[in-house]
């Protein structure tokens, strides 16, 4: 049994819902990175999901946008972000998603990544524009599945699809909140509702929202649907702004603090 | 750490004999090992739904019907094909054609794809359009055919662009498009594809993303072929109406590569050479360039995989080129495989060749054509030299230069000198 | 003090019907009481010569061959015939059909005449080729011609129009042409042509002065109303095919008149409503527009006789229109016989309406026209109001509008609004 | 025997050639128009060409461009025009023939043309752009010969038609020296003596020189081979460079008495 599953048994018997925070790899540097991951953990965060930035995140609102070219900008590439990784790792046993585009990993090698990625400490792969349909080359690199490959499912996602999506799903299934690129935005609880729904319906997978949750408030109204909620542009939104600041890591750790607090049923 | 799919995809194998015993691509898109459809969970099920009203609607008579009428009453199709006696007597060797696609409404191929997406989103009961543009005529060719179907349109294009081609910018406007102007990345093509994407996956529902060249997710790179295939379709007839039978060679210019596919598809189980140009820009030895067949390698950008400019981390690269519609640091995925099985072969010339192309059509032909189309006449009068008359050459000539002349002028000098 | 042609000219007591028993011009480039040769002795020579080698040539087999087949494969004739559906909704009242001579190579009808022109000028062996311009139309087809039959090329341009035209002006340079700036009188059309006259003078025995209208000493009127019938000409084969008869109404811009007798010359004894449309500019009653043939009086100006605007001492008038290729105190003496004898209406248009229908065949057809143009789309749509659907309205697109874009922007905001 | 016949028999018995000097009426008004043709004639004009503004003067170059300009701006028409005509007249006996471009005088009416002309003591007429062609409308229109007719003939026109010119001409023929517009340079000697000979050949009247004759060397040159020279554009240049000059019409009668030198044998 994976870290993911374990955390999601764990927070199951405590009634709490799983605080996923994305954060871009080495946004601003690699150190600061390090140190914010670090304030988070510190602060209850559940779930890290570490973004490994790229030069054409079409998935991704103005916000992901900059803080990719910040860290690509600062140097991150797969090898440092895989030592952040493993750095995390030696200091917590937090569940670590690496959230990427397709065309990094590809680049790197699919095989070479499942190693370092294994190697790393890290616990599962979220590829953003890898659907189940292109996934057999990725699969098929793969020795084995110590892996998760976290799935996302969209509100237009049809049912049957969702079917298929998530039997090829492993770790939990992320589903995206709304039409929309990450940090849009406004939120329908009815909508998310529903999916949820469908979804518990289809698999046992812990069930995560994401994309354009963004406040203490929205992520009390998702905890009481879902089984964990991502934030990520707020995160990043919150260390653009304070970029100069030497207190940064802190404030992200506060920020997690509450958050967390808010998971609690 | 460049993952070379030579030593996992058997299929990298192939060689151009394949061509005549399948047809790509498959079910999912794939061009052997490159296209498919690299997206957001969001945006799967519109190609989905896009790729089997495709199929359903191309096949039905009124569809064909209808885009015939329109490409032969509005688009004004057939183009000719035009002899090119005196370049050809300059340059002394093959025989050139041009194939006139400077001469359809807007001024370029552009818009023998967008009128057949604009169809089709009518017939799928879509209300908007939006597109990328680099070069501003697919972006004008979009905002035609949304005029012409009454719908709402927006264009995406990069900030540089819309400085480089200025006209199309007004031209887009009058048309009653909105042309949103993006800041990010490179400012231009690439990261107006990117912006065009992420508004489609905020606005999939009623709206219709209109890909203008042979890259894209699956559906789009075989559905614009097909749209662009025509080019080649008359290039056939009028050829064998004009001398009597096929072409030796083919050459067309390269950025996401529509109007060589266009051309080229049709010729592609015939005896005929296929030559695709890519931009050099500054020189491919600068690096500062957008010859992605010739100098890049595989990934996967904007949804599909194909040759890409990028570094080796899998960043994607500025590509670079005078001309802002090659100025692409990927291609479409069909061009992939027939490089792979040498059906066609991939060649590139640079800003300052193009230029004295350009130049010489000018002053030869009484032709103005687009910066885009002046490298697949560079390349045609390079490869055209060492052969006798009887070689005969098509050359696409895939717009006009009307929207080119701010970057040909600087102030009121002309940089042609 | 107007001497008035009626009092004296007793052919100007003909009816329309006298086109069914008698063609023009006579023998000496008469149109009943106009047209003629009006200029220097220097001149007359060589306008005896071209008509001589008109007649002479453009009778002969190789000729007429030659003529074609540019006209098909450089030129891309014959241009489409287009139903424009929306447009006729909109109006709801007559059908309205497109002569798209906005598709023709160079982007007008302009180029048939240069064309043939410099054909002529090959066969009776001159070099160089000289015109003026107001649009910048005529001027980049006859630079284009002249690139392409490979002879030296100066063009005469009001440097008001040089402003206006803007990017024909560039183009004109790329193609290889000197663009000699007029100073003099109006700074446009007029004024140019009075210069290219002047340096004909001086340059006569080399140098053929390709006029872009139907204006000008004979053969001009007579010449170059021949190279543009072929729009008419198409266009009644392309009713014919499209709704198996003649059209009810034909109508076209007039400047100098060649869109417009080129459109009606091949209906002209057929049951056939031909209405010209001229600029009335800022309004009739202001004074400033170029109404000609409605508002002026008959006169001598460049060459033939004519309509022109003047003032009661026979001082030439400015004229006044948004659009450069309107902007003419001239207009050619067939256009004024057929107003005489009532065979054709002349109407016009100002600028203000002339706008309006350019925005609205914008957005309606997605067809940028030329602002010329826009002044007959903008009539058309006046004159289908109260008609029913099976009365059958052409209306010539005589040009596309890209060489419009700066007068239609004030940097970066359109004037349309 | 109109004037101009007596001059040029005149001018023949004292071997003399005629100077043909053309002015732009009203320019640069009326006032100043007249007191310079005054001091012309007294200088020794033989024969005044007087020039009648047309706003799109395509046989002339800019020096008489400008002229036409300034008279109209001047207000100068052919009322005013006649009015001029009619005041020289009363003080000399000088020929006077009216230069025009057909416009004006079609729209003021051939026929008033014809009896204002005569009315104001004009002797001939010469339209620039009025071929014998298109001359019926003209002397349909007029009662008698009183008025006449010069002809132009130009080195581009040939022998027969040279015939037919010269059939249709009478006062004098204007032989035009070059290809080009008024004021155009260079002078070839040459070629006017092979079309003086020609014309002598085809019929009596006098042959005057006229277009680019400038200097007083150019006059004496051109004296030995025509019975006249047309001087404009040199005299409009100088009226154009000295109009502030108050002893402007007494720089032009010097002017005139240099070029009359020139012109005796
Ligand atoms: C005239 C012209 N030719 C070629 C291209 C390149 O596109 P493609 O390679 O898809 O034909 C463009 C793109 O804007 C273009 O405008
Ligand atoms: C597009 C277009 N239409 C019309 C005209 C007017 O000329 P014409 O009346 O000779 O057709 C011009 C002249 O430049 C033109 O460019």
């Amino acid at each position: 049994m994976n870290r993911i599953e374990q955390t999601f048994i764990k927070l199951n018997q405590k009634r709490e819902k799983a605080l996923v925070g994305f954060i871009t790899a080495g946004d601003p540097d690699i150190q600061t990175s390090l140190a914010i991951i670090l304030e988070m953990c510190k602060a209850g965060l559940d779930i890290l999901e570490l973004g490994i930035p790229f030069s054409d995140p079409t998935s991704d609102g103005p916000v992901i946008q900059r803080s990719s070219l910040r860290a690509l900008n600062k140097g991150a590439n797969l090898s440092t972000i895989f030592e952040l990784c493993a750095t995390v790792r030696k200091h917590y046993d937090v569940p670590i998603v690496l959230f990427s585009y397709y065309n990094p990993m590809f680049v790197y090698g699919i095989t070479p990544f499942y190693h370092e990625a294994i190697q790393s400490g890290a616990d599962g792969v979220l590829i953003v524009d890898l659907p189940p349909e292109e996934s057999g080359e990725l699969t098929q690199g793969w020795p084995d599945d110590k892996l998760s490959i976290i799935r996302l499912v969209a509100p237009t996602t049809p049912n049957e699809r969702m079917t298929q999506i998530v039997s090829a799903a492993s770790g939990f299934i992320y589903l995206v909140s709304k039409t929309g690129v990450t940090g849009s935005d406004g939120l329908q609880t009815s909508v998310i509702e529903q999916n949820v729904i469908k979804l518990k319906s289809l698999t046992q997978l812990p069930i995560c929202v994401g994309f354009g949750i963004s406040t203490v408030e929205q992520v009390r109204q998702v905890s009481e649907l879902a089984d964990g909620i991502v934030i990520g542009s707020a995160f990043e939104r919150l260390i653009e702004t304070n970029l100069d600041d030497p207190n940064l890591p802190k404030l992200i750790g506060d920020q997690t603090a509450e958050f967390k607090k808010a998971t609690l049923a | 750490m460049q993952s070379d799919p030579e030593n996992h995809d058997p299929e990298k194998q192939m060689d151009s004999t394949v061509f005549q015993k399948q047809t790509f691509p498959d079910q999912q898109g794939h061009f052997g090992p490159y296209g498919g459809r690299y997206v957001g969970e969001t945006l799967m099920p519109a190609l989905i739904e896009l790729d089997l009203a495709y199929q359903h609607f191309s096949q039905t008579r009124s569809f064909q019907d209808e885009l015939k009428e329109l490409l032969h009453h509005y688009v004004g199709r057939p183009t000719p094909l035009f002899y090119a006696k005196r370049l050809s007597q300059f340059v002394n060797g093959a025989s050139l054609f041009l194939k006139r696609e400077d001469l359809a409404h807007t001024g370029a191929h552009k818009i023998n794809n967008t009128i057949g997406q604009a169809l089709l989103a009518k017939k799928m009961g879509k209300t908007k359009l939006i597109a990328e543009t680099g070069a501003g005529q697919h972006g004008v060719a979009t905002a035609t055919v949304a005029a012409f179907f009454g719908m709402e349109c927006k264009i995406f294009m990069g900030s540089e662009d819309i400085q480089r081609q200025a006209p199309n910018v007004k031209r887009m406007q009058l048309l009653g498009a909105q042309v949103i102007s993006v800041d990010s990345g490179t400012r231009t093509l690439k990261d107006a594809m990117n912006e065009a994407m992420r508004y489609w996956v905020g606005a999939v529902e009623d709206t219709f993303y209109v890909i203008g060249s042979v890259a894209g997710p699956h559906p789009y790179p075989v559905m614009v072929r097909n749209f662009q295939k025509i080019i080649g379709e008359e290039t056939k007839l009028q050829m064998i109406e004009q001398t009597g039978r096929l072409p030796n060679m083919l050459i067309a210019c390269v950025g996401g590569g529509s109007n060589a596919m266009g051309l080229f598809y049709p010729f592609i189980n015939d005896p005929v050479e296929l030559i695709g140009v890519e931009a050099a820009g500054f020189g491919i030895e600068t690096g500062k360039h957008a010859a992605t067949l010739g100098h890049g390698t595989t990934g996967v950008l904007h949804g599909s995989k194909s040759y890409v400019l990028q570094n080796q981390w899998g960043q994607i690269s500025e590509a670079h080129s005078i001309s802002a519609g090659l100025d692409y640091p990927g291609v479409g995925p069909e061009h992939a495989l027939l490089k792979d099985t040498k059906r066609a072969t991939y060649v590139s010339i640079d800003d300052h060749k193009a230029l004295e192309a350009f130049r010489l059509i000018c002053l030869k032909e009484g032709i103005i054509p687009a910066m885009e189309s002046a490298h697949a006449i560079a390349y045609a009068l390079e490869a055209a030299k060492d052969k006798s008359y009887n070689y005969h050459i098509v050359v696409n000539l895939s717009g006009r230069g009307d929207k080119d002349l701010g970057i040909l002028f600087k102030g009121e000098q002309s940089i042609l000198g």
